[in-house]
């Protein structure tokens, strides 16, 4: 199994699930972040004091997927998150030991 | 003709004659009218800062919180001071041998004004700012139709001139001494002046600037609506403020006004509430609170002249019809109107302009129609509202027209996206971690 | 058998009359008079919605939070056209042979009540719409007791049979012209009839509901104190229509009344925060805002008989006495009454009852008893508050039994874990992101 | 030597008569006054709670969200009982000899004051609790220079003995028949007796407890504009209780004053709003509602003298210069008053003041001056202005050595990395899952 | 050192809590998120427009343990948050190069 | 490939950032959690009723970076994120497969 972890603009999310969906990805856990990187911030303005907020707020995705769909998987996102202009945020793949479902106890890939 | 059934237009008038102080045939000044108007006008510049701002704020993604407050703030501000400088005197002036159709630009600045001017019983100065709280607002209500994606620079310019053309002429039609006062149309707070005024305007801002990005796609749920609850509360407790003050005195009249405004909100609320109850299976917060609107708009052109039970009809005949309009018309039609300025207040305004006609006859509990009969009536509240919502479809594309030309009426497609608190005004609403 | 030592009494009198035109012996409209109860009653119902929504809504978890103003609302509404409906009449109608008791369904839809009825010196349409604001905020009240659990239907089917059965006659017993008046007790705005009376209903519903699940187990923290404080504020402000208004003029009992209020208020505002200081080494926001509520709570019944003094001394013993009764009583006796509507209110009910029989002696700086001396009169509040508490204690019982084997009172265990915003409205609170 | 332009002064004097019922010159009772200058109250009492707390709270960090909240709320219940206690007579009593500094300790607890009690033609209790409303929020105000640092315990020590030295005698010796009403002064409703002197007092304490950790460094923006949006929204309609009950009566000036009040402040609104566009390119929620009460701040003094034309000018004017002061100068001196109460409120109470003695000229459209001359008149506001501010300065600085030496004036630096709302009140502001 | 990763019911973190702290689980980190899988979410409904809220607020757990310990870990999760229904979540267990304590600078299993 | 994951103190942001711009890492990723650990939270205090609260706000960094950079890396979050007391949190590594940057499909170091 391989944890597939996303970084992507909080609009693409309805996009990417859909894809994600298409593919056939069950299960995806999302989080609210902040990204810093190379897409610049804005900046900000209170009374008369300026300054740059220089992370910007992405999502994480994360879906935990059996070894053979990892590339369909990664491809589905990107294509689904990509604008092509800076910030569209990155993928990032790690190898997962083990799976289990809390509900039933099942294990390994039975339990994606 | 007609019988005037209030004191409104009699106090108006002396209003008029106040500009004048060559002419000054000026009432005693009363303490308890003025205490009361100082109050009304207190309550009804609330129901737009923080009532109204509240009421939209908590409707629109969090993206755009400051946007839409930051809209309804200026507009206060600009139209306080154009009331001041021509305003008033364009909706209150004499406008001479014009005067059915404007008041003229005779006296600006206010000039003429002094502590002593009177208007009716109570200082004009009181006057002044009272329907100069009634010019705030109107605008102000015109921001549910285009929130969230127009541009602030367009938004004012447009309010301005909105002002000028659009809500001075109609406002001295009917308060001013103008043709649809004359002609017998009733309108004791402003269902056609304000509500039918502002919610057409309305909805041909949101058709003119186009739909929201993503809209009918992704879900653009209410952010907030504690704060929409917030405004609605105030929206109805400072319309007291807004109907039982434009009896301009502290009477019988006022009282009823007060009482009748009260049951039409609940009334709507209920039928509102109930309504959605049946047809989707659970009674919403949102839902309830529109109504609460929708029943206030409707009462409004009617507070002056009917009773408890006109005021329990109206209220739930705007509650249902509001539902409908703001629910299955919008979506049948397929405009987005961002927070439904029409389907509530244009609808609601529309429903309580017509039956006005109807409830304040005798026979039904009001205290008397300026025609002879509720068919005459009714009909001439039908020419107030179609006279008005041509007058303001036409004059409010024109304006939108030119400015898009201009400066353009839309902010880009990354600002929407980012969201108008950031890309118009370099702040964010919410920053809690 | 006692003295009556404000006008309100006769105004009281003045508005009964003014019911049946037949007898038509109004007093002249004082404008200012008027003014003032405009005013009083869009305070009022400020302190329903938003102030009480808003108090509450701050205290509750976060799924839970539009639920309240939900609540508060619908109640807002549905009491408002059964006050119109038969409401104003049970409790201020005429009863005839039976009037200690109620007063009757003899007009009911306000009939006879037009633009000219009189109550004392303000219009009956005034003084019927004041009175229903207390009839709304009455029955808002109790939901602390039962927040965060009760379906959303039982909710509105008791509301609306609480007010007719339990509020409505004790209206009368005390204001109407029912026995309890007539035997002299003091209850000037309604520390009886509101405070105890809700505070009392709402611990009923709280037992009878049982405990939210996880109390006392997991934490239960008030999710947004802004939002408490602001309702508790508006609360503040609009208490001095509550109570001033009362008094159904403009005038000297209406300013002491209004003072009074201010000084309870603050007095135990710090009696409770100093209080928290000592015993938990921190003062809270929480502390404070309590405080502040329980002072008016214990002002109410008093403020238009006493002094400053007197004033000083019951906020103090409310903010001390509400201190302990919602943290250590409520403790030892593991009840789980959500927001502390007997802590606060009926506990600072009963303080405020009692000792309106001390501090309204003329000896003590207030304006006079009803009864002969101190001991006398507290005896006569006393007896006012056991016979409230017992009917209410009752009657609430019965109706939330009849209720729960009709629709069953409480929402299931997925419902409450899931929150009742989603579960009984098809809403979130926030959607910040 | 100078002509009395109002009816205060006289009404004020009667005021004090009332205090010494055995000389009962009183006027009659006016219901409509007394109608008016309750709701004031009511109006001044909500520019506090909830209107100046939530404009306060908004801007800070949300981990203070709650310590700014329950500050403003403590003083008000603080200021409350000193007042009743002894800070009425103090700035409203008859200092005999002494007269001309202050107003004695002769009548504590407010003996003598009944439900009869007159001042001028609205009860003395209503007077007593409309100056106790100023007697909150001018302390209230000094919260916005120390926020987000100081030590609960400290500042209610401050706020007490600073009502007592400094509030109670600059209120004497303007409005209680002290030397600087007598020298022909104007401060119609506090330019310099509540915004100077808290904005003063305010920077004093800024200087003194030092800047905030990472001021400069880390970014503190404001973490829910939206809440100061309403209060700025709250403050703008409570400002009519401010300025036209200020009055005390319902008459021509307070309807004056309720128009000139609504004119600056809109006026400053957009002076600030567009300097901002022009200086950074866009326009900010902060700036518009800074500008706001920047301009409510500025018509102060002038709002019983002024007329539209003048108070154009003085709103224009104080948006303007608080824009600078809060933005350039600010920056330029580098000290860190969190909130801007010297910016705003000691800068727009400064302009106010002296445009007070320009504007209220007969031939600027004002109702006339206390001096002969303008320049006469703006020396004599200077003097006012100069004198206020040499006595809160030097007095606010002593009053807080003795508090750091005695408890410490502020909080340690983990207490402030944790926040306020944590270390001091052990509750959290927003629990939002 | 394995890194195991729960995501489970928001109200049972409590449950959980004490689980792990039962079989001598010091450190836990908590992230909010939203989950997307079988479970089904609920449906909105504002002005007349009904639409689903597909995804569910769920917490995600995170804790470095030693080797040894991941079995009891895992096992006291899954029984302090199971409840049987849909939704109950997923551990997932994952191997961890190097741990710092950033205090002490501790590295390993001295640092957990 | 290396994820390292760094727990730290929400004040410290700013110092942290700085760090690992100056050792240069131009992206990081940042989520706000919240930490049960050695640290003793603190009591709140509502109506008379006291309870603990035993989680602190924390924020997670989490940098995918080069091998060769690692321990630079986890030198520069260690150095800017201590101060000494309880709390200050954890460093993680773990192993990272693969990289993919959404805009432009780059893989691997490239991706970074
Ligand atoms: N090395 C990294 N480790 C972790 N997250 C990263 C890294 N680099 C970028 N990110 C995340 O990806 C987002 C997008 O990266 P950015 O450099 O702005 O643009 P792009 O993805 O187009 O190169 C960042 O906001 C950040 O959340
Ligand atoms: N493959 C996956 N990868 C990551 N997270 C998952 C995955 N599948 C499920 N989840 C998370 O677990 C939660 C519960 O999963 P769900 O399928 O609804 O029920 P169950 O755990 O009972 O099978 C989801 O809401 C999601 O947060
Ligand atoms: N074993 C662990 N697994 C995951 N996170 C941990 C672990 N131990 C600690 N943490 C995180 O690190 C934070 C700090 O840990 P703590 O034990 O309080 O202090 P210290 O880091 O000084 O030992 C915790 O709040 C938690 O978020």
């Amino acid at each position: 199994m391989k944890l597939v972890t996303a970084i992507i603009k909080p609009f693409k999310l309805d996009d990417v699930r859909q894809a994600l969906h298409e593919v056939g990805v069950a299960g995806v856990t999302v989080s609210e972040v902040k990204g810093f990187g190379r897409q610049k911030g804005h900046t900000e303005l209170y009374r008369g004091a300026e300054y740059t907020v220089d992370f910007l707020p992405k999502l994480k995705l994360e879906t935990a997927v059996r070894v053979e769909m990892v590339e369909q998987v990664v491809e589905a996102i990107q294509k689904a998150a990509v604008t092509g202009k800076m910030g569209d945020g990155k993928i990032f793949i790690a190898s997962l030991e083990e799976a289990i479902r809390i509900r039933t106890g099942e294990t390994g890939r039975e339990a994606l | 003709m007609f019988k005037k059934t209030t004191g409104r237009y009699v106090a108006l008038a002396a209003g008029l004659l106040g500009m004048l102080p060559s002419l000054a045939l000026a009432d005693e000044l009363s303490a308890g009218d003025t205490a009361w108007m100082l109050t009304a006008t207190a309550l009804v510049l609330f129901m737009t800062i923080p009532g109204l701002s509240l009421f939209y704020a908590g409707m629109v993604r969090s993206k755009n919180v400051l946007s839409v407050m930051m809209q309804c703030f200026a507009i206060t501000a600009l139209m306080s001071v154009l009331w001041v400088i021509y305003g008033y005197n364009l909706a209150f002036g004499d406008g001479g041998s014009m005067n059915a159709f404007w008041g003229g630009f005779g006296k600006l600045f206010l000039s003429g004004m002094t502590v002593d001017s009177m208007s009716g019983t109570i200082p004009e100065s009181v006057f002044m700012t009272f329907q100069m709280t009634f010019a705030i607002i109107t605008p102000a209500l015109i921001v549910g139709g285009f929130a969230e994606r127009m541009k602030f620079s367009a938004m004012l310019l447009f309010m301005g001139i909105w002002l000028t053309i659009v809500y001075a002429p109609i406002c001295h039609w009917v308060w001013g001494g103008g043709w649809l006062g004359d002609y017998g149309v009733l309108d004791f707070a402003g269902g056609t002046v304000v509500h039918i005024n502002a919610g057409v305007a309305g909805l041909v801002a949101a058709l003119m600037l186009g739909k929201r990005k993503g809209f009918g796609k992704a879900a653009m749920p209410p952010h907030n609506l504690t704060l929409s609850v917030i405004g609605a509360s105030m929206l109805w407790v400072g319309w007291f403020g807004f109907n039982a003050g434009s009896e301009l005195a502290a009477d019988g009249t006022a009282g009823m006004a007060l009482a009748v405004t009260q049951i039409a909100a609940a009334a709507a609320a209920l039928a509102w509430m109930f309504a959605e109850w049946v047809v989707h299976g659970k009674p919403s917060v949102l839902g309830i609170i529109s109504g609460a609107v929708a029943g206030l708009v409707a009462i409004t052109p009617a507070s002056g002249s009917v009773g408890p039970m006109g005021a329990l009809a109206i209220g739930a005949a705007a509650g249902l019809g509001c539902y409908w309009a703001a629910t299955s018309l919008k979506r049948a039609l397929g405009y987005d109107d961002s927070l439904d300025v029409f389907g509530v207040h244009a609808a609601g305004g529309i429903i309580g302009a017509l039956l006005t006609g109807v409830f304040s006859a005798v026979s039904l509990g009001g205290s008397g129609l300026a025609h002879d009969t509720i068919s005459e009536q009714v009909i001439a509240q039908g020419i107030g509202v179609a006279s008005t919502i041509a007058y303001t479809v036409v004059a409010s594309y024109l304006i939108l027209k030119v400015i898009d030309a201009v400066v353009g009426l839309r902010v880009d497609e990354d600002s929407e996206t980012e969201g108008l608190d950031v890309s118009q005004h370099d702040e964010r609403g919410y920053i809690l971690t």
